[in-house]
């Protein structure tokens, strides 16, 4: 660590044991110098939540930049639940806001249980926000992305085995225990640029041997990642999120 | 060297006794939330994610954070609840009848696989796990995984899914 | 998920993983329930155009439309016309205990209580009490009345060549 | 060749738990070993019908095949027909010492010791002395030769071109 300002000091003339009385000296004055700047600053941060409550409630966008704050500063809003009394911290949302990434939770972790059987397990954090506010289509609060991927967060505290899984610019929710090796998700990635995949289509793309895709797209369908289609040239998987894009484009155009 | 500093919400004396009696408070509901049937009704052990989902379900407003329900859950044992939480190899977490061991639960599925597949040509899904146990299947798959890291059980990949079989390549 | 899973190709092949399939016949059934209710269908038979989307050229196999309908039938969501040849299904796109509630609802609010009711009074063309229920078959009629008489609710009323003819709640 | 173990389908996925995997890879190689001793095979590749269970229908993953293959290896079982490419392997279903032995074994019994005996006198079509190794491979022979000169029993008689052609004990 840079001892700055000892350069005023005549280091030689000081014993080791000074020495180091000195440094930990500023060390430690240092430290609760930075401790008073963030006690403030979590302070503020807490004046800020109450004052703009309604907001970080019913804007999307201003609850992802309070989550991003918080978390600069380590605070984690959602640690507690909004029964418990006592803490700084504990009070730091309002209820309602806390309530309400606890509840988004309590539906994902439903959503995931209530899908896995189409998917295998992976599911498309784009396909959950569809699911969610086609539910809620009178609810004024829509719920984004980032939420949801806030509230996944909160369920790691529930032990392994629900998380986010990136592949290539999508998010999934990852509901099933274990790893995706990197051929799978490499798969499910040309599935969402080319809408499916083949022994054909990965070979020409990716220069993958048959043997390797063969074995990759029937370990992936045997765990129920992949659907099959064997009514075209030749068997073409689908990740079964198309159905979510798919309904998308429809909806869009 | 290198200085970590910390910033903990300070609670006070006060702060933190009522902090203790909150988690107690809290085991003690999900106990007793369990024996209202819920725990039957989930064959004997309900992961945490199911557990979250269901009793924040039952209460309806001012949740239970997933962090408070770890801390709840967590101490069952020490409070002499007759529920404990489990933690699989894998990190999976799940609350299950304290009277039950592990080994009790695996030997409970070996013997009806050995049963419903005695030839050891068919082997057991997950579904069909799920189906007799009343497991939900995340616990069925943690069930099966676990007797697999004992050699009991070895698995079966293939396109139609995965099954699980009586181990006969160990003896 | 949602009834664009019709538009998926793979939706029309029998799916290798047996998870995957059991949710394809239960996404089948909602399927068409859904459709049926909306176009108030009654009758099913295996080589309905349902089972081909045209649109991405999918159809579906006659062995796998015939799990299709047996799972429709096992679920109580159909009845087989013919359970010999089994090529075609009655559709309970709602229960028939469904059904009898609603006729007792209707008799109900109308004062009929204790008199008769034609089934052409509950399903005719001509101001029927259950709009609904509208051309269907007598053969599901029969069953709705049945759920009737079993709870004890409504007698059944025959005609002279003992046909069944109406109720009497 | 162990049949229960072979029609037994996890035989075919590679098994998470270490101590089954062992097991597992060690069935493998007396499937394979019994099966060429049976066939008198000398070469296996790596794809070989043997890792296909078409009764099954279930085979192995070619990554599962190659750690089979270099199981095989590394327990002196198999050599690498090319250690670059590792694609196929020469099957030693006898060890190259046990061959050693029965070549001897051959040439004292028919008092041949201090005549050279050609290969085709071993192992040629027309009446060998070691009937077991027609077919085997001259890279085979040279290292089964090679035991014999190291143990100090046999010297190498090479042709004009230098090849190998035979042994004098």
């Amino acid at each position: 660590m840079k001892k700055v300002g000892l350069a005023a000091f005549d280091s030689k003339k000081l014993s080791t044991q000074q020495y180091n009385d000195l440094g930990s000296t500023i060390v430690s004055v240092q430290q609760e110098e930075l401790k008073r700047q963030l006690s403030q600053f979590q302070e503020r941060l807490s004046h800020f939540a109450s004052a703009h409550a309604s907001e970080i409630k019913n804007n999307a966008k201003f609850r992802a930049e309070f989550a991003e704050m918080c978390a600069a500063i380590g605070v984690d809003p959602l640690a507690n639940s909004s029964s418990k009394k006592g803490g700084r911290i504990a009070s730091f949302l309002g209820k309602d806001v806390q309530d309400f990434y606890f509840e988004l939770a309590v539906k994902i972790v439903e959503i995931c249980r209530q899908t896995r059987e189409d998917n295998g397990g992976m599911v498309k954090v784009t396909e959950v926000r569809d699911i969610l506010n086609a539910r809620n289509k009178t609810s004024a609060i829509k719920v984004s992305v980032d939420d949801i991927v806030t509230a996944v967060k909160t369920l790691k505290k529930l032990g392994d085995g629900l998380g986010i899984v990136k592949v290539g610019s999508q998010q999934f929710i990852k509901s099933v225990p274990g790893e995706m090796n990197p051929d799978q998700i490499t798969v499910l990635e040309t599935c969402h640029v080319l809408g499916f995949v083949s022994v054909s289509l990965l070979r020409d793309n990716l220069g993958w041997k048959p043997t390797r895709s063969k074995s990759t797209l029937e370990t992936m369908t045997g765990a129920g990642l992949l659907w099959v289609d064997g009514q075209g040239v030749e068997t073409q998987y689908w990740s079964p999120s198309w159905i979510d894009d798919g309904y998308m484009v429809a909806a869009n155009s | 060297t290198s200085t970590t500093i910390t910033v903990s919400s300070s609670f006070d004396a006060a702060d933190s006794l009522s902090e203790d009696v909150f988690y107690q408070e809290l085991s003690r509901d999900l106990s007793e939330f369990l024996h209202s049937g819920v725990l039957d009704k989930e064959g004997g052990i309900i992961s945490l994610f199911d557990l979250y989902a269901l009793y924040n379900r039952s209460r309806g407003y001012s949740l239970v954070s997933p962090n408070d329900l770890y801390k709840a859950c967590a101490q069952m044992e020490s409070l002499g609840l007759p529920v404990k939480m489990r933690r699989y190899k894998n990190g999976f977490l799940a609350v299950q009848e304290k009277f039950k061991t592990n080994d009790a639960l695996t030997k409970q599925l070996i013997s009806w696989i050995k049963t419903v597949d005695a030839s050891n040509t068919k082997g057991v899904s997950t579904l069909g796990v799920c189906s007799k146990f009343k497991w939900s299947v995340g616990v069925a798959e943690e069930e099966l995984q676990y007797a697999e890291e004992k050699g009991l059980l070895c698995r079966d990949e293939h396109v139609t899914g995965l099954r699980y079989f009586v181990n006969i390549m160990c003896t | 998920m949602n009834s664009e899973i019709y538009n998926f190709p793979p939706f029309f092949t029998r799916q290798p993983n047996e998870t995957t399939w059991q949710a394809q016949l239960s996404h089948w059934k909602d399927v068409i329930l859904t459709h049926s209710r909306e176009t108030k269908q009654w009758r099913l038979s295996n080589t309905d155009s349902i089972f081909e989307n045209k649109k991405i050229q999918r159809r579906l196999k006659p062995d796998v439309i015939q799990l299709v309908l047996s799972d429709l039938v096992s679920n109580k969501k159909a009845d087989w016309v013919d359970s010999k040849t089994k090529t075609e299904v009655w559709i309970w796109w709602r229960s028939a205990e469904e059904w009898a509630t609603l006729i007792l609802a209707w008799i109900d609010s109308t004062g009929q209580n204790g008199s008769i009711v034609t089934f052409y009074d509950i399903a005719g063309d001509d101001s029927p009490g259950v709009p609904e229920m509208v051309g269907m078959d007598s053969t599901m009629l029969h069953k709705v009345c049945q759920v009737l008489v079993h709870q004890g609710k409504a007698a059944v009323m025959r005609d002279e060549d003992g046909n069944e003819v109406g109720l009497k709640v």
